[in-house]
């Protein structure tokens, strides 16, 4: 039904910004050709084609449904739990087809790892959140060195001084915006390459989400760090790029800066001034 | 709301109108889910009620005090305490002498018979039980309590005349006053003239019936005991559930978490709705045909019940383990992933751990359910008179439902109210295994 | 025991290869573990199942296969030694020579000449008097011949305890050697556990067609004798034949119709009893009761399904049925001391279960977004139940009543116990029917005879009573499915 | 295997347990385990082989069928020993709310029969009452429960009861065979005979509940239940211990054990098991057995028996 | 949890402003005079006092968590459906006390209508849906009358046009955008007063977020609209007049021209420029 709902809306024409050319200055961590994503016969991505550059955080913008989440899940092929969803097209890690059926899903994920809309934190302890990931990839040989990479990680996700005296208390007994970083926590402890995060704070209040965009601007010296946000006014505050979609299609891609103050294409200036959205 | 047709009304007053009669509907909506959980709680309460005036008088059974004296010539003539002669021995003719002497008049071959009927047949083997426990009683006069045949136990109980009111009878002060004639009786007048004999002796005395609790079956109701079924009914359970529960969550994970939606998951899944319907005889021939004929598994063995239950259970098991799976929230799993867990890792570490209390659930339900059965077991040879407590699921048993089918079935009175009893047994190993469940999923609820 | 004794082999096999791997992988990986493409845990367990698994598959394949062996080898010893022409004699007087069909003109014994049977026989006599069974009638030399299988048997079971660890132990060692730091354990072990869940999801298959099966050869058996047409369409129900053949006996009835409208009936009554009362019940502790009335209520209630039924059977035949029979003489009511009213409602008490927890389960599951919507008009709280709430979990209700349904079909032993046997043909709940179930259980457990369609007639109620219910459970999945996609 | 195992006939099963209780007691064997599976049932087991999955025994109410000792001979048992161990009287009960039944085999065919003969005519019975057949029968409506088809109570009373009296009507004599037997053994359906299951417990309990029911089972039932039912008085007898071991009381049918001779020696405590079920003091007359109600046989039949079989056993070894 | 994460946070100060003195010219539709709201122990609505005028929208914005959805829940007592919701203070419709004990919350609710964040239609024919409410309130004595709201209430949400042809697929069928439109048509059917909206279009795309609030706007001359929304663009589009909360405050209130022109309090200020939310 939302198929046809859809339908009638897909007239738009997308005239060529620098959505069509997709450059970042040196190599590109993360590189999209020409993909697609379809939910059953629904097609939810329509031929992206865009540059992630390495220790840059990039922001995802659009209105609701537009599929800014459905393409940054298959940036880790996160996609490939849903059994209706199929993508199609080339995404490139360091250069390397990541839907090549060589990969190893289970290692890509460790390599770009993912934070979540809404936190979901594992019903287990803090520390047992935080240790999963080493644990499962086999980081550690010791007790003193998990210990020692689970408070790394809580501490740069800085959440350290709020919890070290209880990381023995569960995961979930946390307020939100501390759940929220204990999940970032968590997927900084494997070391990822790229972290992926859908709305970090869209349930958080304003001071929990000034810490996140905290965090995410010091991350970025070691992490490419890609963020989908509804609020414009973040996407602005925390990332160097932006890419804006609509209906499933890339519009326009370029300098934050550029984007905000002097937008290609008129779609991406009635959102970002609220004509709509 | 007597507005006359002509007048025009706001949608207000109509509202107003209506309200009374929607609040009653309310209420007797309410009252209607009120009644029915009071329905369903008198049901429970009326077994339970039912059963237990039935049977509680069971767990007491009156018993004859005996002084007896072993003669090491009679049990031990060599007095080697070898348990292969003790065992063997005789310890009859110690018994009769015993209740000769509470009855010296009774010289003749009628009234000695008489007088030992009094006792339960299987008296001897209570003495024998004790000594094969401790030999050096042989030669000593030991002072036991052996039980009341049956018939005596059941007029004292006063499950034979209603009408008799035995308990001027018990205190010993009268004689009984029947309303049968003697051919009704279980007992002559005789039989009773001495059974009252012995309770002005002081000799009877009902206590707490402990055969009940640690013996197998038996044809004499005063020895018959639930103890070799509850050993039966636990190595069966034991199997069912150490094949039931892998099994069923194995394939509840499959189905919900890996295979693909197509027909063929189709198929199992109507399979499996549908076994959950076939009776639980058929499933009796399905353990026949397969686990004794052509596996050539022996008869009446916990070993085989066990198999053919966890065939009946599984649909259950399988049934509620899915929905407790579709229940974790997908949030969980995308976390796992997330971080690089594969598939099966993300299942068995946090996937599991959270549909545990609901796949307790299932197999509570589907364990109560096996626990209860008798029918599918007629087929494998375990309705039977089994009397060695066993001793491995390899040995011929019976279970606690079985027992109970077999005893309601039996002739002699006695088993009426020990019927009832066993099936108390039954239902407190039911609220036992349900509540030991229910803490577990409990625990595995409150853990985070 | 001797088959215990190898799979315990095995698996210490099995235990030792865990152990040796898991060491072979960290010293691989130089100690450092990251190097390591799967966790050493999953390289023991490569291990473990090379060792275990091809084992214990020979060693499946082998039970069978191994008596065979050992026949054949009899069966020649036989040929080559018992029965040549100096035998001949000896076998002629005795027993043997009856099961063999040897003729008084015959000079030589040919096992291939054999007719099926007698060759059969001749297994059979083998085999039994190897399992200890003395011989009767025979000439001494069976003995030999059972010798030889017995024989044949023990060595295999030494062969079989050899082979079989030498397996386990080839298959650790090819694992062993394999592993390396890149080596994909875990992805191989991960294989493993599928294919043995999907091993389990067969289970399901598997025991359907087992019921299938052990049912069909003797339905077919019976359908020889009785038209299928009479057996599925005759009103009348009489499997009264003679018991011997000096014995004299009416001829049999099989019309199965009055036991299908019994079974309909007496579920019916079972359903009157636990739909409402369930129902109703669900609906009150999912949407009015506090939620800790919920929690002891319904482990309460849930106790009714794990009453055994023979417990229910004694319920419904010394105190339902008795009560129903005394209001009904006292009010001028002919009711039958096994009326379907009382072994329907005690039926009913025993599923209410299924229709509260189920319902309840997905009532609580309808949206709260629904009752927002329905309050949010002004609705009142039935109102909302009646009017959005249970039209929108109608599939999950209508399976949760389905379910129950099944079970009061297939349900036995308190129809064995309450309701009667005699087959009527009524509409009248206050009558005595019967149900499919009780008689398969009286034709089961009864004076059977296995060439008669008295016995075989429980096959074929056991088969038709299958494909009913699955009939039934297909249509149920389609309305679930149905009702799923629009409400979604 | 050192056990050994019993299967057969529910009506058998109270009596061989007793014995097989007592011999587990006394000789210190295992007990042996005796399943109750039916006549038919523990033939079927018992003649499909021979070997320790086998069993050693089985119990019948009847006497084995020719079929069934093809069966048996095809599958190699062939040496097997039928030990008659007694008599089981078939009663007739009702409540003692009611009087004693006093009855005929006519009668009882008349109140039984789907058809009756009337005035050479076959007629569907007519008969709603007692007194409809007879007027010194109580004025009660006709309700007897009684065992299904397939129980071999229910055959032993067709052949007892109901075959002598249909022979007593001259519409009988004139039948065919086959037309004999669909008359004399088919009963009524129209609810003046209810099929009450193999409980019979359950019965005695439906009778003291019901003072106008009838029910038909085994004597031991009637015994141990005196206070609440009273047997039927048939032709002129009276169901007693002693009317029926002196074989006054006409619906009495003998019950046997089998014994599988090629088990002797193999399995243990065969040769002993049979000598304590055929000691006087099981079967005799003061035996326990006849405490659990069985009846026994006369002296010299028991000699006789006992002579025989355990004669055959000690032939084997 | 929540509770222990907010309580550092609640130590703003809000200065006296508009939020103190709520008026409006005339009469105030609905009237709140100290009204709190508490979730167990956790207090979600603090002292809040506002007036809102007949005959206008007026917005609800705010940082998520602010407690928005909670008050505007206050006013036709759907909190009562959350068991462990308690509303103190004094909160009238049209003078009369709503929390009072004889009234009768199923008549209130009759006369405040809601529609929420996520449509949810009943899983019935379009038909059914609008005529639910006429009909469980006995509005209609004949079919035709039936007939004849449905249709005006459709027309009214717009969506006539749309659906006139299917009245009889279901409503779960539609379009999220059809979906909002037949909720507020089924809001309307029963004539309220007043129409409380919890972000209405924050799952739309922004052709149906359009159409929405055009509707908003036509509603508005007769009908007392409340609108919670995430979006200052919308806020600033539709209402006349706005109120700001602030972690369960009422900061301020006032004409949606001035909060968005010239706020008084810098909290106001702060969110509406994008530096935090
Ligand atoms: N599992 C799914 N099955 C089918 N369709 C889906 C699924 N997930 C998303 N969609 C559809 O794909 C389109 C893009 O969805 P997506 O979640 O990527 O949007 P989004 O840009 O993240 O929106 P939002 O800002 O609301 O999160 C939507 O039309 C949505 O309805
Ligand atoms: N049912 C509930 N139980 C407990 N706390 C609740 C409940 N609903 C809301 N809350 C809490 O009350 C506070 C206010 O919630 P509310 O839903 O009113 O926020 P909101 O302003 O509508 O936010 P949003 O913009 O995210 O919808 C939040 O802290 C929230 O966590
Ligand atoms: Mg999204
Ligand atoms: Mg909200
Ligand atoms: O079990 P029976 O064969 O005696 O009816």
């Amino acid at each position: 039904m939302t198929h046809l709902r859809n339908d009638p809306e897909q007239q738009h024409e997308y005239p060529e910004t620098t959505a069509g050319k997709p450059t970042v200055d040196g190599d590109a961590k993360v590189a999209a050709r020409g993909a697609n994503v379809f939910y059953g016969a629904k097609q939810a991505i329509k031929e992206v084609s865009l540059d992630i550059a390495p220790n840059e955080v990039t922001s995802f913008i659009g209105p609701s449904g537009c599929g800014k989440s459905t393409f940054l899940r298959a940036l880790n092929r996160m996609n490939d739990i849903i059994d209706i969803c199929r993508v199609t097209g080339d995404i490139r890690l360091d250069g390397e087809d990541i839907y090549d059926r060589k990969v190893d899903v289970v290692q890509l994920r460790a390599r770009v790892g993912m934070v979540f809309q809404k936190p979901n934190p594992f019903p287990k302890s803090i520390f047992e959140n935080v240790a999963y990931g080493p644990r499962i990839h086999g980081l550690v040989a010791h007790k003193d060195e998990l210990d020692e990479i689970v408070h790394t990680s809580l501490e740069r996700a800085g959440l350290l001084g709020e919890v070290k005296d209880r990381l023995e208390t569960p995961g979930t007994g946390l307020s939100g915006g501390q759940q929220q970083r204990l999940c970032i926590a968590r997927a900084i402890a494997v070391s990822p390459e790229v972290i992926l995060m859908d709305e970090p704070c869209s349930a958080l209040d304003p001071i929990a989400t000034a810490k996140i965009e905290e965090l995410i601007d010091e991350l970025r010296g070691n992490y490419t760090i890609v963020i989908v946000t509804h609020s414009m006014q973040q996407a602005a505050r925390v990332s160097q790029r932006t890419a804006f979609f609509h209906l499933g299609n890339l519009v326009e891609m370029g300098d934050t800066e550029t984007i905000f103050t002097n937008p290609e294409h008129k779609l991406t200036q009635g959102y970002i001034t609220g004509r709509f959205g | 709301m007597t507005t006359n047709a002509g007048s025009v009304t706001t949608p207000k007053e109509k509202m107003r109108a209506t309200l009374k009669h929607r609040y009653a509907a309310e209420k007797r909506f309410q009252a209607y889910g009120i009644a029915a959980i009071l329905i369903a709680l008198a049901m429970l309460v009326t077994l339970f009620v039912t059963i237990i005036g039935n049977g509680f008088t069971a767990f007491q059974q009156y018993t004859v005090h005996l002084d007896v004296t072993l003669y090491p010539q009679d049990i031990d003539p060599d007095g080697t305490g070898d348990p292969e002669v003790l065992s063997k021995a005789n310890y009859q003719s110690a018994v009769n002498d015993a209740m000769y002497a509470l009855f010296p008049e009774a010289t003749d071959r009628q009234a000695r018979r008489a007088v030992r009927e009094l006792i339960s047949p299987g008296a001897n083997y209570v003495i024998r039980d004790m000594v094969m426990d401790d030999p050096s009683l042989v030669g000593q006069r030991i002072s036991v309590r052996v039980p009341l045949a049956s018939e005596y136990d059941q007029v004292l109980k006063g499950n034979v005349d209603p009408v008799v009111d035995f308990t001027a009878f018990k205190e010993g002060s009268t004689s009984v006053d029947w309303s049968l004639s003697p051919e009704e009786r279980l007992i002559s007048e005789k039989q009773a003239d001495y059974l009252q004999q012995l309770i002005r002796q002081g000799e009877v005395e009902a206590s707490f019936n402990r055969w009940f609790f640690t013996n197998g079956d038996s044809r004499q109701p005063e020895l018959a005991g639930i103890w070799g079924a509850a050993v039966g009914s636990m190595f069966t359970l034991m199997v069912t559930l150490a094949l039931s529960f892998p099994i069923g969550v194995s394939a509840a994970v499959y189905l919900e978490e890996f295979a693909p939606k197509n027909r063929l998951t189709d198929i199992i899944e109507v399979n499996i709705n549908n076994l959950a319907a076939v009776p639980s005889i058929v499933f009796g021939l399905l353990g026949l045909a397969v686990f004794l004929q052509f596996f050539g598994m022996p008869r009446s063995a916990p070993l085989v019940g066990g198999l053919v239950l966890t065939l009946m259970t599984l649909p259950t098991i399988i049934i509620a383990s899915r929905a407790a799976l579709k229940s974790v929230p997908p949030s969980i799993r995308e976390a796992a992933l997330g971080v690089g867990a594969s598939k099966l890792q993300c299942i068995f570490h946090h996937v599991l751990p959270l549909a545990m209390p609901g796949m307790l659930t299932g197999t509570i339900i589907g364990m109560a359910q096996a626990l209860g059965e008798t029918a599918p077991l007629l087929m494998i040879g375990m309705v039977a008179f089994v009397v060695d407590i066993p001793g491995s699921p390899l040995d011929p048993a019976t279970v606690m439902p079985v027992q109970i089918y077999l005893w309601s079935d039996s002739p002699e009175r006695a088993f009426t109210e020990r019927t009832s009893a066993a099936i108390m047994c039954l239902l407190g190993f039911l609220i036992l295994m349900n509540a030991a469940a229910v803490l577990l999923r409990k625990r595995f609820e409150r853990r985070w | 025991m001797d088959t215990i004794l190898v799979i315990v082999a095995i698996v210490l096999l099995a235990a030792a290869g865990f152990v040796m791997g898991r060491r072979r992988a960290v010293v691989r990986s130089g100690g450092v573990s990251r190097s390591l493409h799967s966790l050493p845990n999953y390289h023991g367990h490569f291990v473990a199942l090379w060792s275990a698994v091809p084992a214990l598959i020979l060693l499946v394949l082998w039970l069978p296969l191994e008596p065979t062996l050992a026949m054949n080898a009899a069966l020649d010893y036989f040929q080559q030694h018992i029965a040549e022409a100096n035998n001949l004699e000896t076998i002629r007087q005795s027993k043997l020579a009856l099961l063999l069909g040897l003729s008084p003109d015959q000079t030589t014994i040919r096992l291939e000449d054999l007719a099926a049977d007698q060759f059969g026989l001749l297994q059979t006599e083998i085999r039994n008097m190897a399992a200890g069974g003395a011989s009767t009638g025979h000439a001494a030399f069976m003995q030999e011949v059972a010798d030889v299988y017995s024989g044949y048997r023990e060595t295999s079971y030494i062969l079989m305890f050899v082979v079989c660890l030498a397996l386990a132990g080839a298959g650790a060692g090819f694992a062993w050697t394999r592993i390396a730091p890149e080596m994909r354990a875990r992805n191989h072990v991960e294989r493993a556990i599928t294919w043995f869940m999907i091993l389990c999801s067969t289970v399901a298959i598997l025991t359907t067609v087992g019921i299938v099966l052990s049912l069909l050869f003797e339905a077919m058996r019976f359908f020889a004798q009785i038209p299928v047409t009479d057996f599925i369409f005759g009103l009348h129900w009489s499997p009264q034949t003679a018991i011997r053949e000096d014995q004299v006996g009416s001829t049999g009835a099989f019309g199965a119709v009055p036991l299908f409208a019994g079974t309909i009936l007496i579920s019916l009554i079972a359903m009157c009893v636990a739909v409402p009362v369930g129902l109703f019940s669900a609906i009150y502790m999912a949407e009015y009761a506090d939620n800790r009335v919920r929690a002891v209520v319904k482990p309460i209630l849930e106790i009714l399904a794990g009453i055994p039924t023979v417990v229910y059977g004694f319920f419904a035949a010394l105190t339902v049925a008795p009560f129903f029979r005394g209001v009904g003489e006292s009010i001028g009511l002919d009711v039958s001391s096994e009326s379907a009213l009382a072994a329907g409602m005690v039926m009913g008490i025993m599923i209410i279960p299924f229709v509260s927890s189920l319902s309840d389960d997905v009532i609580t599951a309808v949206p709260q977004s629904m009752r927002e919507g329905s309050y949010g008009l002004g609705a009142t709280k039935s109102e909302t139940i009646t009017r959005v709430i249970l039209p929108a979990a109608l599939p999950g209700v209508v399976g949760g009543i389905l379910l129950a349904v099944s079970r009061a079909i297939g349900e036995t032993m308190i129809v064995v116990m309450a309701a009667g046997l005699g087959a009527n043909l009524t509409a009248n709940p206050l009558e005595a029917v019967t149900t499919v179930t009780v008689q398969i259980v009286t034709l089961l457990v009864g004076d059977q005879e296995f060439d008669s369609p008295k016995t075989l007639a429980a096959f074929a109620l056991g088969l038709v009573l299958f494909l009913m219910t699955l009939c039934l459970n297909i249509i149920a999945l389609h309305v679930v499915r149905k009702y799923r996609e629009q409400y979604e | 295997r050192d056990q050994i195992r019993i299967v057969g006939s529910s009506t058998v099963y109270p009596f061989t347990t007793v014995v097989a209780e007592n011999f587990g007691k006394k000789t210190g064997n295992p007990t042996p385990v005796v399943e109750s599976t039916g006549s038919g049932g523990g033939f079927k087991l018992f003649c499909a082989g021979l070997g320790v999955e086998h069993p050693d025994f089985t119990n019948a109410s009847r006497a084995i069928k020719s079929s069934e000792i093809e069966t048996c001979a095809s599958n190699g048992v062939e040496a097997i020993t039928e030990m008659k161990v007694g008599y089981d009287g078939i009663v007739m009960a009702n409540s003692k709310a009611s009087a004693v039944l006093e009855l005929t085999k006519e009668q009882i065919f008349l109140a039984l029969a789907k058809d009756v003969p009337q005035d050479g005519q076959w007629v569907p019975n007519p008969y709603m009452n007692w007194s409809d057949i007879d007027p010194s029968l109580p004025d009660e409506k006709i309700e007897i429960l009684g065992p299904p088809p397939t129980s071999g109570t229910r055959d032993a009373f067709l052949e007892l009861v109901m075959e002598p009296g249909c022979e007593a009507f001259a519409e009988c004599q004139d039948l065919s065979k086959d037309d004999f037997k669909a008359r004399a053994f088919t009963l009524r359906e129209d609810g003046g005979f209810v099929e009450a299951g193999e409980n019979d417990n359950l019965i005695v309990q439906k009778l003291e509940a019901n003072p106008a029911a009838v029910g038909i089972f085994g004597y031991s039932f009637l015994d141990q239940n005196m206070d609440k039912i009273q047997g039927a008085v048939i032709e002129g007898e009276a169901p007693t211990f002693e009317n029926i071991a002196s074989g006054a009381y006409p619906v009495s049918r003998p019950l046997f054990v089998y014994v599988k001779l090629a088990h002797m020696g193999v399995i243990p405590g065969m040769e002993e098991f049979l000598e304590e079920y055929t000691a006087d003091a099981a079967w005799g007359p003061e035996g326990y057995l006849s405490d659990k109600g069985l009846i026994p046989m006369p002296d010299a039949e028991r000699a006789a028996m006992r002579e025989a079989v355990v004669g055959k056993v000690d032939n084997v070894n």
